[in-house]
């Protein structure tokens, strides 16, 4: 299973600071489309990174059970 | 020159005089510091306060990368980074920066650059709380 | 808006926080600081301490002409400008000098403006104490 | 008379906080050159401004007796 973190707007759509998926193994892009045909209010905000171990994590990289995973919307600190 | 990094996300009020004292050094004429405070108004609307939200250990992790990308491409000094989470209100401090430089021109481009990058990379998410509602700054087109 | 203006040449120990507290604006996002320290070395040498001569009431009215052109040039809010006279040892404040605006990116451009400006123009002179005499800085060709 | 502060390495020069000259009325033109007969040691050093009432004056402007006169050498402020 792929545990997922959300902040934010994130964490408002989804109505939980996490999410899961179940699968052993998944990339950024197929995570993003489960995300986003789940729940369709990702569709309309401004798009998000997604993190794997605490890294911004590229569309083809694959993800794997046990990875820490995170949600990002755009940030906003400072 | 042994350079220092120090990066904090504290839940508590952010002390400008600790993270000037992180960063002076007395091998250097100049610090320059950036303090990011809360507006009272936005885009025309009164705030009332903000609430900051962090992925923690991945800001962490973000926010020491930005001083390491200070030192290496400005030369200087030390680089302090702190910034705050939860509940903060009107004029209270959200971030201080501050970096000290033999030269006094490398510390204001390597305190702006940090700031600057800072908005971009680093995850912590800011609710803006008005009169009439509250909504997370940046994240709808 | 109304700007506010704040310079002082003080005998004592500049506080960091008390200018902060001079520059800070409830309208504001952000405040640029400069804090200028002495350096335990200068061209090679080794540097004991400084002493800083001060034309006062011509230099007030110097930093006053900055803080009024960085309002204008930069549309900031609050400048404050403060100095000190008389003995600095290494690591100790010589001058500090904050910017507050509504957005960051002027306070930046205006605090630089300030110091640079306050080199070239404000009646101070800096004694730089090595282990082997003194010398009145920039003085000589 | 024309009364001078002397600030910096011009009172080291002159060894005084003060200088005057003996006139009621002088240009900073010829202030300077008095000054750089009286204490030759001025023309080692970088130069420096005058100020008349605490404002930089220029070459041609007319000192009177009564103004407030300061020697500036080069400023080393910050």
């Amino acid at each position: 299973m792929i545990n997922i973190k959300c902040f934010g707007i994130a964490k408002e759509i989804v109505d939980s600071d996490k999410a899961s998926i179940e699968r052993q193994t998944i990339s950024v892009t197929d995570l993003r489309q489960h995300m986003n045909e789940q729940y369709k209010a990702f569709t309309q905000i401004k798009g998000y990174m997604v993190a794997v171990n605490q890294e911004y994590a590229t569309d083809d990289q694959i993800i794997n059970a046990g990875d820490e995973v995170a949600i990002i919307p755009p940030v906003s600190g400072g | 020159m042994n350079n220092s990094i120090n990066v904090i996300i504290s839940e508590d009020a952010l002390s400008i005089d600790q993270v000037y004292q992180n960063a002076v050094h007395e091998s250097c004429g100049g610090i320059c510091l950036f303090v990011g405070t809360v507006r009272n108004h936005n885009k025309g609307k009164e705030v009332t306060h903000l609430d900051f939200e962090t992925y923690t250990p991945m800001a962490v992790k973000e926010m020491k990368k930005i001083a390491e990308q200070a030192i290496e491409k400005f030369g200087v000094q030390q680089v302090s980074i702190f910034h705050r989470s939860g509940y903060v209100g009107i004029k209270d401090i959200a971030v201080i920066i501050a970096v000290s430089s033999v030269h006094r021109d490398a510390c204001f481009e390597a305190c702006q650059y940090a700031i600057d990058t800072l908005k971009e990379t680093v995850p912590i998410w800011k609710k803006e709380h008005l009169e009439d509602g509250s909504y997370w700054v940046g994240a709808r087109p």
